[in-house]
């Protein structure tokens, strides 16, 4: 059938909504379709519930939104980021923005039709299978919305999986306040409180941390690097504790670390979790990407969403989110969690990310995290007065360094420098350094140099 | 129309590990003492210009709202505005969470102000921003309402009511947030059975969660009533912010007399669903409850913006500061919108789905309704039904949900689609519905992978490409 | 057919070329199917002219390479405009970039397998559309490289399609220098040479002109809004005297202008020239888009490309690239032009440009042209010593204003200031105003008040 | 493989003017007299979500590099590094050309630099960025060697010499510049014909322009003695830079006794084609040709940059300093690769032409060839060889050019295609050689549109909407 021009409109749009497409022509043509008078007449609402007031927001053209929100973002102050502690900065390559921005990506729906969303699920299901092999566990989900409510899903999935009943989710003393808080807010439902074991020289001791366990232990978790950069050196021992007291091991990293540090099913790691979009993403104000992986005989409990690989009605392979009856959807309340919308644009990044780095980019990037903070540390610790790093251990990106001065001020002073670092206590600040903010290294020792004296 | 692709091998890419993998020795290069390090890893090793062929490949094999009409009920698939992303990606949204608030004024100034636009809209006293996502915003506002009872000594206020339409993730927050719930059977006409509601209330009642207009669309004409009965057994009442594309300027939670509202930004304000998010659920409540809201909250100080913790905050539900970028869209589309786009992209979504639930062959039992409707698949199986019109090109409704509409088809054309598309998606509708049943268990045919099989995928779990092997 | 996992490679990639996929075992297998021993083999260049140096090219990171380009790039003043004089900056809008990066669009070649390039044949079909509603012409080409070369490519046709020779190609005296100079390289292969006519007061008269055509002339170009802003009055007498002498009546202009302004048609032009990017692209330092549209009896004589519409085996609306033969690959020698790489990415996204802008929009965004100007130059007249616009015309976009310092002294102190605004001679300077910098009117207004006195 | 989209009537996308367009009364809304005004204006009228569809819509119906293999013989269609985009869209990439050179440092670097690179990549002394695309690149080229020879009053020289398989726009710029073209017949080896060159050089020859490789990948071994005998005759030798990337790092056009050669950019330095341009054509020279390029041009000034007027210059050949963003673009894909990255491009470009040559089952007459070769169709048209190529998922070579080889086959896969994507190209060229003429002639039969009608195109040309009501 040939084509030929067909009805050609022209008609003004209804311009209020800019991004509703109605002429007035279609309005009216709609409403006597329709059979109503006016789009007022659509709207069953009482009349003492309506809203006849203004919200006092004056629309405003793209321009001029782009100018304000821009103008309004350039109060924040240029600062070099030597901050770490959980959320990290590595280059983001340009091809990342340009695939994962394509809009059948970025607009798309969550898979409920897997027949016409195939290639997100394949990019997830890789980012699974990513996962998988940097933690050796079995099963990795599509993401938690980030490292703390990852770790909160952890300890609820461990009050689920152990046979006994349990009450104290035991936690390392390096481990963020924050993470704690989000924690304790997620135990609320079950019977379980958070209590923390002592370190020792920024790292897990065996016998402080055997002290602390009882049969009353339903999960230990423990960082990897910990979250003041320090490499653990018995986690192998820790896993040995959890599993004498029927508790869960539960390990907390990134994919970046994984690729080089111990690996968790080898330790005895029963859960990993911990933000993964120190790949694929910027530091983003701490938008993150909940990490979540666990051992294969834990799957029916897993929270969030899972991918699996099917066949579809030809016998190819296919691939479709599966398990569904875990989730809050379908389970309702005896869902295993109530997650729903998750972080998966940011899990299609991070995969590029690997992608983009490949093995061998991974791996010397990681070991790029154990060399640039041992050589800034020796240079910060030639400073008069300054001790760096404060740990004897290996560390992983960040470390502390002691100063003379007050730890607040140093940090202050160095903000007025452009220098933006975290001060942990009186006399301790805590510095990430990472290809992101390398090449500043020389200025940034020489502005710790000026403050510290 | 979509353009699905042919069906033949070649339509399938092949994974990333099927295309290159290597497997390095990290004790090879790597300066730490080995029994700290793995001993490898492997993982794909490609170069860029096969990653970029690979993942084009995969988005051209997926749909999103730029591809075609996406009316899934209860998602709010609309026009996602490119601009959103650019300032999304302005060098100074980037900044570290652990800045200080003196260096990061600028994005303090965008949630102070984010803040008091969701306040207006929602007519809410005081917004938090933390939520991440909508089920994290339920969570967190009864937190808050559990925080409260606390703080007044009703902390034996031990259930929570949810109506049996209302979304899955209102059980399971209120069930993690340490609540009982208590299912509430809806009446005839698919709203709220008072009689019911004044059973289950009583001073072990916490909440009433609440979404309105309802999952059939219906508007809760009683709110007022209902209100009252929760407020006068002590409970508070708590507004599911799913469906506030059909309300934005023409009525308001707070003036309806909801304590606690969630707003989903990644439906109602425009933020891309990106195959699942990040999506941001911020929470609005009453004066009374500003207190509780989680840690740190933002307020202006003078010219300038501070992070404080509220009195007697709940603490932490995330752990910085929320979807900081999904947030920053949002607010430009608040401002790229003001009062009167606001209202009117209401005033389209109610019009459209009205238009398009005029134009279909199929039974709508329950009205009237505004942004979404449930028609009903009759004795056709919805799920089929569904498949099926992926062969006309579309993106199907929501289906089998609420189960108070057999084989429901939940629609939600939202503002977006013009008559053209709406026109396109009712001959859709009305194809299948004309077609016979084996055309529709077959279904679909015409896109690139064929009807997938789900009990194989669930009783042979296979997650990674490993387990291929 | 059950597709199975595949032939798994585990294979180290070669990495010299960053954007080359070969393993190193890939190299070696694709040799031994050459019967090749090296790839040094492949090559048969004789030893004498082999290069064995090097460029003295280092190779860098991708991280690299970004931040020396900022850093580089960052040595240029941040400056706001006040700069036209044929280049315009009106706020591109967010939706270009993310559909003309759209690999499909921006990596794809020349349209000569149109079956599987329908997607940007259609986008070009409707650039050319849109030109022809706007220049009311019937022919519009996929572009020329700028308005400089699409005037000098005019100047070939006009000489084609006149009856008789002729030697004289006659210009406004307002026609920038540079585009001259183009038009006068583009002459050097036939018999014509160049001679400008004065203009009063900033524009044509008629009777000045019409002094200067005579039977040798071949065409007589003219711009509206001319070079310094200024709108032409007596168009339609122009095209009466090049009907009278057989000359062409070629009219430089932009697509924003020719919203508002007479239709070229309605005043006897006969070729369209300018640079359409003034929509869809910053002034990226000139690269611009070379608008080229003329009446239908010259279409064989058209350089560049033309798409046309047309029917596949299955009768449905398709397009091609058509007449094929006047061009370079076919024609050589004869063709109506050498060019062939063009400019059809920035005809994309002028299109797209146009059509988000809408006809009302394109319509506002031009009357904003003559009122900015207007108000501007009403602030500066009410400077001491200053005169704003020095011509008694309506003005487009631009406008000259006379001062009472150097001009270029006040160029100087202005771009001190943080202005760019363009001297024109002694005591004049030229100042241009859109929505791009009209937020930084009364700073602008500020700066001139203090160096002018 | 790519996926072509099935054939039905919704496969097409209207045109924006059908989906909706208003006449636009201008007179009402312009302070303008009507006299200088036109009356109405007639657009399309469409909301943002509309237009993000359509054009959506169009890029699904194009075929790029990241698409799948691109074999497309002289164009070089290799991938197009992401990040130089982003280098390109920085906002001090975009500042107006009229700016004066002291605000204008940045972007004058940039020029100085990529000036030197590539002088030192072809061998040449001198480059000017100036022209915008190869054929602006010859025009220029043969431009500044007319002026040499006016300068050394040799103004009479009224030939340029050119091979017959050269390409069109070899001929065409020599004709615009004013010469006279001698075609050069091919010697049986399918090289210059070294007794038809010298029976062709006199002391009306200004000079050869010459490809090497050759447009059949073969280089030009006698290039020395070519080189001599035009010089000999007073004429000067110039370089089309098409075919650059087999050579770099391995041998350069200023070495070989060129005077003049053509960079193109969008082709041997990975800036995108942009379905047809924008492109960049820098022109190199010797020492004794710098002083007439085109003006102005960059050079550096202690550690500043300034633009000056050489002595003798041609003038211009673009109305500012050429397509700058390309410019761009290409140096960041220079300093990305280095002197390794960019020898080993060429070495791979050569060796991936090879592999696939030695794959399939055509005739290629010549060689040996380099990054590209010329098979033969042999007794099918090389056209409907093409087009069924398009079936099997694949980008198809250039076709019935250059004609030595009878029903032609260019092709050059570039070093991005890895073995795979060659022996999918492979499988494409075999398994059509191998079917009968009907099915080529009626191909192809997978595309969204198929085989489309020049005849009635060109016949009958339809040019814009308006020629379709």
């Amino acid at each position: 059938m040939s084509q030929q021009f067909q009805d050609k409109k022209s008609e003004s749009r209804s311009t209020e909504s800019p991004f509703a497409p109605h002429t007035e022509e279609d309005v009216q043509a709609m409403l006597d379709a329709i059979g109503a008078e006016s789009v007022e007449d659509l709207f069953d609402v009482p009349s003492s519930v309506q809203f006849d007031g203004s919200f006092g927001i004056e629309s405003s053209s793209e321009q001029e939104v782009v100018r304000d929100v821009s103008d309004t973002l350039a109060r924040n102050d240029q600062l070099t980021e030597f901050l770490g502690r959980g959320r990290y900065e590595h280059y983001v390559p340009s091809i990342i923005d340009n695939l994962s921005l394509r809009s059948e990506f970025l607009t798309s729906y969550t898979q409920y039709q897997p027949e016409i969303a195939q290639g997100f699920l394949q990019a997830l299901f890789e980012y699974q299978s990513m996962l998988v092999e940097l933690t050796g566990l079995e099963v990795a989900n599509c993401s938690m919305y980030d490292a703390a409510t990852a770790l909160a899903e952890a300890a609820l999935l461990a009050d689920r999986v152990r046979g006994t009943s349990g009450s104290k989710v035991l936690v390392s003393d390096l481990v963020r306040e924050e993470r704690l808080s989000v924690l304790e807010n997620y135990l609320i439902g079950s019977d379980m409180t958070v209590e923390t074991y002592p370190t020792v020289d920024g790292a897990t001791d065996p016998t402080a941390l055997a002290d602390n366990v009882t049969d009353e232990t339903v999960m230990i978790y423990v960082e990897n690097p910990t979250a003041v950069g320090t490499i653990e050196e018995n986690l192998s021992t820790v896993g040995d504790i959890a599993e004498e007291h029927d508790a869960a091991f539960c390990l907390g990293t990134d994919p970046v670390a994984l690729a080089l540090l111990e690996e968790p099913s080898n330790v005895g790691a029963d859960v990993v979790v911990g933000d993964a979009s120190a790949l694929g993403l910027s530091p983003a104000y701490g938008l993150g990407l909940g990490l979540f992986a666990c051992r294969e005989d834990y799957l029916r409990q897993v929270p969030g969403r899972l991918v699996g690989a099917s066949e579809d009605a030809n016998d190819n392979r296919a691939y479709t989110l599966t398990l569904q009856t875990r989730e809050q959807h379908i389970r309702r309340e005896r869902a295993t969690s109530n997650i729903c919308t998750n972080q998966a644009w940011v899990a299609l990044r991070t995969a590029i990310h690997v992608a983009w780095l490949g093995a061998t980019g991974l791996v010397d990037l990681a070991e790029e995290c154990v060399q640039l903070p041992r050589e800034l540390a020796a240079d910060l610790n030639d400073i008069d007065g300054v001790t760096a790093p404060v740990h004897d251990r290996h560390h992983f990106r960040e470390f502390l360094a002691e100063t003379p001065r007050d730890a607040e001020r140093v940090a202050a002073d160095l903000e007025s420098n452009g220098f933006a670092v975290h001060a942990v206590d009186e006399h301790q600040v805590q510095v990430c350094i990472t290809d992101a903010n390398r090449s500043e290294r020389d200025e940034f020792v020489e502005a710790v140099r000026e403050v510290v004296a | 129309q979509a353009v699905w692709s042919e069906t033949d091998d070649s339509r399938y890419e092949t994974l990333l590990a099927e295309k290159n993998e290597q497997t390095v020795d990290v004790e090879e290069r790597t300066t730490l003492p080995d029994e700290l390090t793995r001993e490898s890893v492997t993982l794909p090793e490609l170069s860029e210009p096969e990653i970029a062929r690979h993942y084009t490949r995969l988005s051209q094999m997926n749909y999103g709202v730029e591809s075609g009409p996406f009316p899934l009920g209860s998602c709010t698939m609309k026009y996602n505005p490119k601009f959103t992303e650019e300032v999304a990606a302005l060098a100074d949204a980037a900044v570290h969470p652990d800045r200080s608030a003196e260096s990061t004024q600028g994005t303090l100034a965008v949630y102070a102000r984010l803040q008091d636009y969701l306040g207006r809209i929602g007519g809410m006293d005081a917004v938090t921003l933390q939520p991440p996502a909508g089920a994290s915003g339920e969570f967190t506002g009864i937190l808050v309402a559990r925080a409260y009872h606390e703080h007044n000594d009703e902390g034996n206020r031990s259930k929570v009511i949810v109506p049996a339409s209302a979304h899955g993730t209102n059980f399971a927050s209120a069930v993690m947030a340490g609540y009982e719930v208590v299912e509430l059977p809806p009446s005839d006409d698919g709203r709220v059975d008072i009689d019911a509601l004044e059973a289950a209330v009583g001073d072990d009642t916490a909440a009433l969660m609440l979404t309105n207009p309802n999952t059939l669309g219906l508007f809760e004409r009683d709110i007022e009533e209902i209100a009252e009965i929760v407020h006068d057994a002590g409970g508070l009442l708590y507004y599911d912010g799913a469906n506030l594309n059909a309300l934005l300027g023409q009525a308001r939670p707070g003036d309806m007399g909801f304590d606690i509202m969630h707003f989903n930004l990644h439906k109602t304000f425009a933020t891309p669903h990106g195959g699942g998010g990040p999506g941001a659920g911020p929470i609005g409540v009453t004066a009374d409850l500003a207190e509780f809201l989680p840690s740190p909250h933002v307020r202006a100080d003078g010219e300038s913006y501070e992070l404080y913790e509220p009195e007697r905050s709940i603490g932490k539900v995330h752990g910085a500061m929320g979807n900081w970028l999904v947030l920053l869209k949002a607010y430009a589309y608040i401002e790229r919108l003001g009062d009167e786009g606001l209202t009117d992209t209401s005033a389209k979504a109610v019009l459209n789905a009205n238009y398009l639930g005029s134009q279909i062959d199929l039974d709508i039992p329950f009205g009237p309704f505004h942004h979404e409707f449930v028609a009903s698949a009759g004795d056709r199986d919805a799920a089929d039904f569904a498949k099926r019109m992926l062969d006309y090109g579309v993106h199907p409704p929501t289906t089998k949900w609420p189960e108070i509409v057999s084989e429901a088809l939940m629609t939600e054309p939202t503002e977006m689609e013009s008559q053209d598309t709406l026109d396109q998606l009712a001959d859709a509708f009305n194809a299948v519905a004309g077609e016979n049943e084996e055309s529709l268990s077959t279904a679909p045919s015409s896109t690139a992978a064929r009807r997938i099989d789900q009990t194989s995928a669930a009783r042979n779990p296979r997650l990674s490409w490993h387990a291929l092997e």
